[in-house]
């Protein structure tokens, strides 16, 4: 038996989830048509790979990773490619986002797959497979799983998730009860991948058939797997949270598992893993709960980019639902509109009225109960934090960890004031990311702008130099010519003698100065991308060229004696 | 009484050496408030408050000569700042110095003549091109200063305003109805 | 758009306001049984002057009334100064402190939240510092005075200050037993000597002893509900406990034993009603134990040396005044950091 | 180096400069004022006297009839005290004698008062105290003319048992709520007055010379 | 010095830029000795006197001091001229005298003082200086007073107690009982009196303040056309 360790605070809310586990999943039928975002994952969006109007087939690659942290989009079924446009997304913002239409052409034909053995294969080998496919954290968090396996330091524990601790989803606890096989297998295949000893399954005691299903799963597999049964306290399946409740080590704030020698993986992640290596299956489809106000709730496997209205129809809402909720009521998102499309991240819906969730009364002043501090899983002061954030002294909240809160909820949860906490924390964390952007902007346009004006600057001064140089020399020259020959010095003459000496100085300081300017920055660049900058200098320092004509003329030569 | 003036001027005297040898032992030179202020500017770089950048801006503010609300990009919040940073009152715009919503610089291509007036203008290098050859604006680099604008000669730049997106999106400061309606 | 969460099971400000209101009625109901309901004419008048002010503040400040009158807070600071000055006190000496106490100490420092000070001893404070004469003239337990006021007499002398006639204030009223041990403890009388003295009873004043018990006993109630945090009540009571047990052991003749202490004065309201104040007391468990343990101290110097009688007051707003310090030192380690780490 | 120097003794001789005008107007106006003040002072301290013993009841100059007091415990003081002799004819009339009390609620309560040769009170005044305002603060005469009921009481009279408080059973009305500072009070003159009781003759004796801080 | 000029200072001294209620400075004296009318514009009085014979001294001498020395030259007039009024209220206004007791000393301590001396005087004329202390002095002495009368009047409910300090005996019928057997408050007599009195003073000004700017904003033309014309 693994001896539990336990978090400070944490709640206990109706947990709300008998509704949906009375039936099996079911596969959500074919949609009418497709709406496939090409930002699912943390990180930058996928670049689209298809035309519209193009024909695809069920698991192609529609939108490749862009930069370090992004993933793989696949078409989720067969069928065509009917836009590739900004469409509404399941985000808080209610913004548009890039998303392809696909009309399924009701075959749901596969493109090729391609099975693997894992044992065979290295752990970089599996990360790129895993990216090809578009594995993502399916808890939630939708962070590409390759990245997750990549690490520097050895792992010696993963820990499985199987908390889903959030009221009323079970779209985990379905897929252990009924999928249990599949997901040892996953798990096997990701503890190869990141080479530890020790797998621990965590999984919340209000589970007890999830329980059982994955304990059978894992002495069938004889790997030497660990069920842990966890109590049931809000947020458990956070994964610090999990990790500390597993193993009793708590990653420091700021650092990845990893630091510590732990990774964490969903349940469903890794079934995901598992379709995706066994069977050369892309991440195409995911089990969803549907539940709340509604007829039937239940779990259906449904097709990414499905709209959520046609499942909320499958389910039956009640007349009286007004909104829905897209994840769990503790850290879920409000849908903009019901016809968003599912996302991998989408693991519940929940069709919300204002008798299940009455709306709060308006919130009163914080009375630093700290009822809040005594809740919050990461043991901060959220009164402190609320009072900042109220404040704009987003210093201060920074100073008081503001970045460790995980927006869990349970301090609004418990707020005898119904203060919408985690909204504050959330405004004041966006403010101060905008901050730091528009800091870094300013900082380098100052950089910019102070390098502008030394180059201004110095080609002021060569310049000058240069010309006090030529009239020197024109100067002596001319003295000794008025030694051999007394005759009157032509003034016109002198003066297009000066202007064409000018014209040679800047001449020769534009070349100078494109020489200078090159080096700078251009290491790290591909060559095409060289040969851009190069011929953007040479055009550069032709400008100039005519810009110091322009002002040669009226630039006083006295300036030449200044330094 | 004779007492009282003698210790007035032997105090008068040594307090007065005191001073004078400190006041030349400890001279300071430079201005490290400036840089401070230079730290909160914005960085356009855009002039609108009469100095030719924000340095200036920022070291006639420390000089005393400037006051704190001339710079436009700032907004009011940089003015808070600046306020809270020299401890003077906080101070609104002037008629004529009203901020604007943050812009980029657009250059229409099918008018832009190739004159490479803006690219003199830029205080940022934010813009690439050559004579005779269309001009772009470095959208990342841009900083908004409009200082390019007047210069073209056939007004192809125009200021797009910086549009709301899901990578710039942020949460709202919640706001409530104080009074229930009733 | 909302932010998430959308479920919450908040135990409201109005409702933890009420069950502190319902703890303060064992020690109220004591009050009358020994003392006479001329308490009860005191908590209607603070009651009635705490929701007029803050209405009347409300309003000048353009806030909404009724959510704010519905909270309870104000009702729960009239009461509090009702019980902690002098029953016979003339009607305009409740109304006063209140008044003053929710328009100057709560409202002027920006409302329900935001004052730095437990309203209710501010308004205690203004009130011994402006009228020393009316604050010190306690009423004698029932049977104890030389003369008895019938329920109609106590009415008519508040509102009026017509006592019946050939009666003297004099007779009626007593100092505090904290007020009467200081004054015989300055004229030289030993301490076992002065708990001899008829106002005494088996741990502190007769009867006042009794009452500061049926407050303890809705302190309790108020600990177990976990409305309060134990660390505050513990620290406060643990520290003059130990302090005066401590000075009894050395000095009997001229220091009070502890549980003297506990049962005299505001010890046990202070203790559990108005120390506990969240709005003014430190919101970490190590600071509140500081916290405790500071008014503890100052309550005990104060009695034992000061010029007050009684020190909680002065001590809860001293120690009020302490409390961001003490917050900004005692912030708890935070999941994943270590002890002391760099914030 | 030298610069320094040299701005060291500049920077000093100009303080130096200004530090003299300052003087020197001080000096002026201090010579200027000096006999007013002394003047002024006196007369504040007979006025004082005067509400204890009426001028007309005396005609010496009572501020150079001075007699010396030693510190004494009945007395309540520490240190050295001035006790002022009116005469009238050249016969002593009263005798005006600082005294302290202790144990006052906040502290010691400084007293001054004068006593016939008879051994009755012209009057007590208290000069400085620290009792608690609008409670022990009546002793004063500004707020309160509760002072006054001590106006011609004496110790022949009225025995050791009524000097106390009518609480304790004494003569002396108080305030409710406020009875240590009373007492005090009393108790400090009844104590003054056993003194003046005991050293009575000496008490008369002027001293040889007049008192320094005289004036010139 | 031109009205304009004239109308600035005083409008300055008495209001905008008011030592008691916008620049909080010498708030001891003003806290302390602001328990009634007659001390509270004794002092304030005292204090104007002071600030005007101090800028008008220091103004002259301006130039003559260089840098280095100039706060303890102008320290050193301060100090002078506050022990002179501190000779002469001893002499001639004793009662005061005492009641006022260390206040007096420390108006040389008294920042609005200094700082007149260091922000105005050390960069005007003479006339201008003098007027500018005459008038910060006022400023502050109308604070002072109306706190004084204010408190006097919630905690003793009488006006013009002690003015006999002034005027002597005679004067001590001059006393306005305004609420007559007042029970008295004595809290605002006492030192936090003068706090919340002072924080209410201080409340009212920036309320009207903000009246009157929401009056300007609203109706801008008609008040400021007349004042351009006569620059």
């Amino acid at each position: 038996m693994t001896r539990l360790h336990s978090f400070h605070g944490g709640i206990h809310p109706l947990t709300h989830k008998k509704e949906s586990t009375q039936s099996p999943i079911i596969s959500a039928p074919l949609p009418a048509q497709l709406i496939v975002p090409f930002r699912q994952h943390a990180g930058d969006a996928a670049k689209p790979v298809v035309q519209v109007g193009e024909r695809v087939l069920k698991g192609q690659l529609i939108g490749e990773p862009v930069g370090m942290i992004s993933s793989s989009i696949h078409a989720p079924t067969s069928g065509t490619i009917t836009a590739i446009e900004l469409q509404q997304i399941a985000h808080p913002s209610a913004l548009p986002d890039l998303c392809a239409t696909l009309v399924p052409d009701g075959l749901d034909e596969w493109g090729v797959r391609q099975p693997l053995n894992y044992r065979q294969l290295s752990s970089d080998e599996l990360q790129k497979h895993l990216r090809r496919c578009g594995i993502v954290g399916l808890g939630g968090a939708a962070f590409p799983s390759d990245m997750k396996l990549s690490h520097p330091v050895v792992v010696d524990t993963l820990v499985i998730n199987g908390a889903e601790c959030e009221p009323y989803i079970t779209c985990d606890d379905m897929l252990m009860r009924e999928r249990a096989e599949g997901i040892v297998r996953g798990i096997e295949i990701l503890r190869h991948a990141l080479g530890t000893d020790s797998v621990l399954i965590g999984i919340e005691d209000n589970k007890p058939q999830a329980i059982a299903a994955m304990q059978r799963a894992v002495d069938d597999s004889s790997h030497p797997f660990k069920v842990v049964t966890v109590p049931t306290l809000y947020p458990g399946g956070s994964a610090k949270h999990l990790i500390k409740v597993l193993t009793g080590v708590e990653v420091p704030s700021g650092k990845l598992p990893t630091d510590v020698g732990v990774q964490c993986f969903n349940v469903a992640t890794a079934y995901a893993a598992h379709r995706a290596v066994e069977h050369g299956e892309p991440l195409v489809s995911r089990v969803v709960t549907v539940t709340g106000n509604v007829e039937q709730p239940r779990n259906y496997e449904a097709l990414i980019g499905t709209p959520f209205s046609d499942l909320v129809a499958l389910s039956v809402a009640k007349p009286d639902t007004n909104r829905y909720i897209m994840g769990g009521p503790m850290m879920g998102v409000e849908l903009p509109a019901v016809n968003v499309p599912l996302v991998k991240a989408s693991n519940c819906v929940i069709a919300a009225s204002d008798a299940l969730f009455p709306p709060p009364p308006a919130p009163m002043p914080c009375i630093r109960c700290t009822r809040c501090a005594q809740v919050c899983p990461v043991e901060l002061q959220p009164q402190d934090l609320f009072w900042f954030a109220q404040s704009h002294n987003f210093g201060k909240a920074q100073e008081f960890d503001l970045f460790d809160c995980i927006e869990c909820g349970a301090c609004a949860y418990v707020c005898p004031s119904s203060i919408p906490l985690v909204q504050y924390y959330r405004y004041a964390k966006s403010e101060i990311r905008a901050r730091d952007l528009e800091k870094r902007a300013a900082d380098l346009a100052r950089e910019r702008h102070e390098f502008r004006q030394f180059r201004i600057e110095r080609e002021k001064q060569e310049k000058a130099e240069r010309l006090a140089q030529k009239e020197r020399a024109a100067a002596e020259a001319k003295a000794a010519a008025a030694t051999v020959i007394a005759t009157p010095v032509d003034p016109t003459a002198d003066a297009d003698d000066t202007q064409q000496m000018r014209i040679d100085a800047a001449l020769a300081r534009a070349k100078e100065q494109a020489a200078a300017a090159t080096p700078k920055n251009t290491e790290a660049l591909t060559p095409e991308q060289r040969a851009e900058i190069e011929a953007i200098e040479a055009r550069r320092a032709h400008i100039h060229e005519l810009a110091a004509d322009a002002g040669a003329d009226d630039e006083p030569p006295k300036h030449s004696q200044g330094n | 009484m004779i007492t009282a003036l003698w210790i007035m001027i032997a105090l008068a005297a040594l307090l007065g050496m005191i001073l004078g040898y400190a006041s030349i032992r400890f001279r300071v030179e430079g201005n490290p408030l400036a840089e401070k202020i230079d730290a909160v500017l914005p960085q356009t770089q855009c002039g609108q408050c009469g100095y030719p950048g924000c340095k200036p801006y920022a070291e006639a503010i420390a000089k005393g000569e400037a006051d704190i609300n001339l710079c436009p990009p700032g907004g009011e919040e940089g003015i808070h700042k600046l306020a809270e940073l020299l401890g003077v009152e906080f101070k609104p715009f002037g008629e004529n110095a009203q901020p604007k919503p943050k812009a980029v610089a657009f250059i229409d291509e099918q008018t832009c003549i190739g004159c490479t007036l803006c690219i003199q203008a830029c205080p940022v290098d934010a813009i690439s091109g050559a004579a005779k050859q269309m001009h772009t604006i470095i959208a990342a680099e841009c900083t908004g200063c409009e200082l390019c604008v007047p210069p073209c000669p056939v007004d192809c730049i125009s200021m797009v305003p910086i549009e709301e997106q899901l990578t710039n999106w942020k949460w709202r400061y919640p706001v409530f109805k104080l009074r229930q309606t009733s | 758009m909302l932010s998430s969460p959308f479920i919450t099971r908040p135990l409201t400000v109005d409702r933890i306001m009420l069950r502190v209101l319902y703890a303060l009625l064992p020690g109220i109901t004591l009050y009358v049984w020994y003392f006479g309901p001329a308490i009860l004419v005191s908590i209607a008048l603070a009651v009635t002057a705490a929701l007029a002010t803050e209405a009347l503040m409300l309003k000048l400040r353009d806030r909404p009334v009724r959510p704010f009158l519905a909270d309870y807070s104000a009702l729960l600071t009239g009461v509090l100064i009702a019980l902690s000055i002098p029953p016979l006190a003339p009607w305009w000496l409740p109304v006063v402190g209140t008044a003053f106490a929710i328009a100057v100490a709560k409202h002027l420092y920006g409302g329900l939240g935001s004052n730095p000070f437990n309203p209710a001893m501010i308004g205690y404070a203004v009130l011994i510092i402006s009228f020393p004469q009316e604050m010190t003239q306690w009423l004698s337990p029932q049977g104890m005075g030389h003369s008895v006021l019938t329920y109609g007499d106590q009415l008519r002398y508040v509102f009026s200050g017509v006592l019946p006639v050939g009666m003297q204030l004099d007779a009626l009223t007593m100092s505090t037993p904290l007020d009467t041990m200081k004054t015989q403890l300055h004229l030289g009388m030993p301490m076992s000597d002065i708990r001899d003295l008829p106002i005494y009873g088996r741990l502190a004043g007769k009867g006042s002893e009794m009452v500061a018990a049926g407050f303890a006993l809705g302190g309790i109630y108020l600990l177990i509900a976990r409305i309060i945090p134990w660390q505050l009540p513990l620290a406060f009571l643990g520290t003059l406990f130990a302090l005066s047990g401590i000075f009894n052991l050395i000095d009997p003749a001229h220091y009070a034993p502890p549980l003297f202490h506990w049962f005299s004065g505001a010890a046990m309201i202070g203790a559990f009603f108005i120390l506990t104040d969240p709005i003014t007391s430190p919101t970490t468990a190590k600071g509140r134990i500081a916290f405790g343990i500071g008014a503890g101290l100052l309550t005990f110097l104060i009695r034992a040396y000061g010029g007050f009688p009684d020190g909680v007051a002065f001590a809860t707003i001293l120690m009020n005044m302490c409390v961001p310090l003490i917050d900004a030192w005692t912030q708890p380690r935070i999941f994943g950091k270590k002890k002391g780490s760099e914030r | 180096m030298k610069r320094i120097a040299r701005s060291s003794l500049q920077t000093a001789v100009n303080l130096v400069f200004f530090a003299i005008i300052g003087t020197a107007i001080l000096s002026a106006t201090y010579y200027l004022t000096r006999d007013t003040i002394a003047a002024t002072v006196e007369q504040a301290k007979l006025k004082l006297v005067s509400q204890l013993l009426p001028p007309s009841s005396y005609d010496n100059d009572i501020m150079q009839d001075i007699h010396t007091v030693a510190a004494d415990e009945m007395l309540g003081t520490d240190e050295a005290t001035q006790a002022h002799i009116a005469r009238r004819d050249g016969q002593p009339v009263a005798v005006v004698l600082e005294a302290v009390a202790p144990d006052g609620y906040s502290g010691k309560i400084a007293l001054i008062m004068a006593i016939h040769p008879d051994g009755s009170l012209g009057g007590v005044r208290v000069v400085n105290h620290n009792e608690t305002p609008g409670l022990g603060d009546y002793i004063d005469i500004a707020k309160h003319d509760w002072i006054k009921t001590f106006d011609g009481r004496s110790r022949t009279l009225f025995k050791d048992e009524m000097w106390k408080v009518r609480k304790d059973g004494g003569m002396f009305e108080y305030m409710a709520g406020a009875t240590v500072t009373p007492r005090a009070v009393i108790k400090a003159v009844n104590r003054a007055l056993q003194y003046f009781e005991a050293h009575r003759d000496e008490l008369f004796i002027a001293d040889a010379q007049p008192a320094k801080g005289a004036r010139k | 010095m031109t009205l304009t000029e004239i109308k600035d200072i005083a409008y300055n001294g008495l209001w905008k830029q008011n030592p008691g209620l916008v620049q909080l400075l010498g708030l001891c004296p003003l806290l302390a000795v602001s328990n009634t009318l007659v001390n509270a514009v004794s002092l304030g009085l005292a204090t104007t006197l002071v600030m005007t014979l101090s800028s008008a001294t220091v103004a002259p001498v301006r130039s003559y001091v260089p840098n280095e020395i100039r706060i303890p030259v102008f320290v050193l007039i301060i100090a002078v001229l506050v022990t002179v009024v501190q000779y002469l209220m001893n002499a001639y206004l004793y009662g005061l005298y005492i009641v006022l007791g260390i206040f007096v000393p420390l108006i040389v301590t008294n920042c609005i003082v200094l700082a007149r001396a260091e922000s105005f005087a050390s960069k005007n004329p003479v006339l201008p200086s003098a007027f500018d202390g005459m008038m910060m002095g006022l400023g502050l002495t109308a604070v002072l007073a109306v706190l004084g009368g204010l408190r006097e009047i919630v905690g003793k409910g009488t006006l013009l107690s002690g003015i006999d300090l002034l005027f002597g005996e005679q004067a001590k019928a001059w006393v306005i009982p305004v609420i007559p057997d007042y029970h008295g408050f004595l809290l605002a007599i006492l030192p936090p009196g003068a706090f919340i009195g002072l924080g209410l003073i201080i409340a009212a000004k920036n309320w009207l303040d903000l009246r009157a700017a929401k009056k300007v904003s609203s109706q801008p033309a008609p008040e400021t056309l007349p004042e351009a014309a006569q620059g």
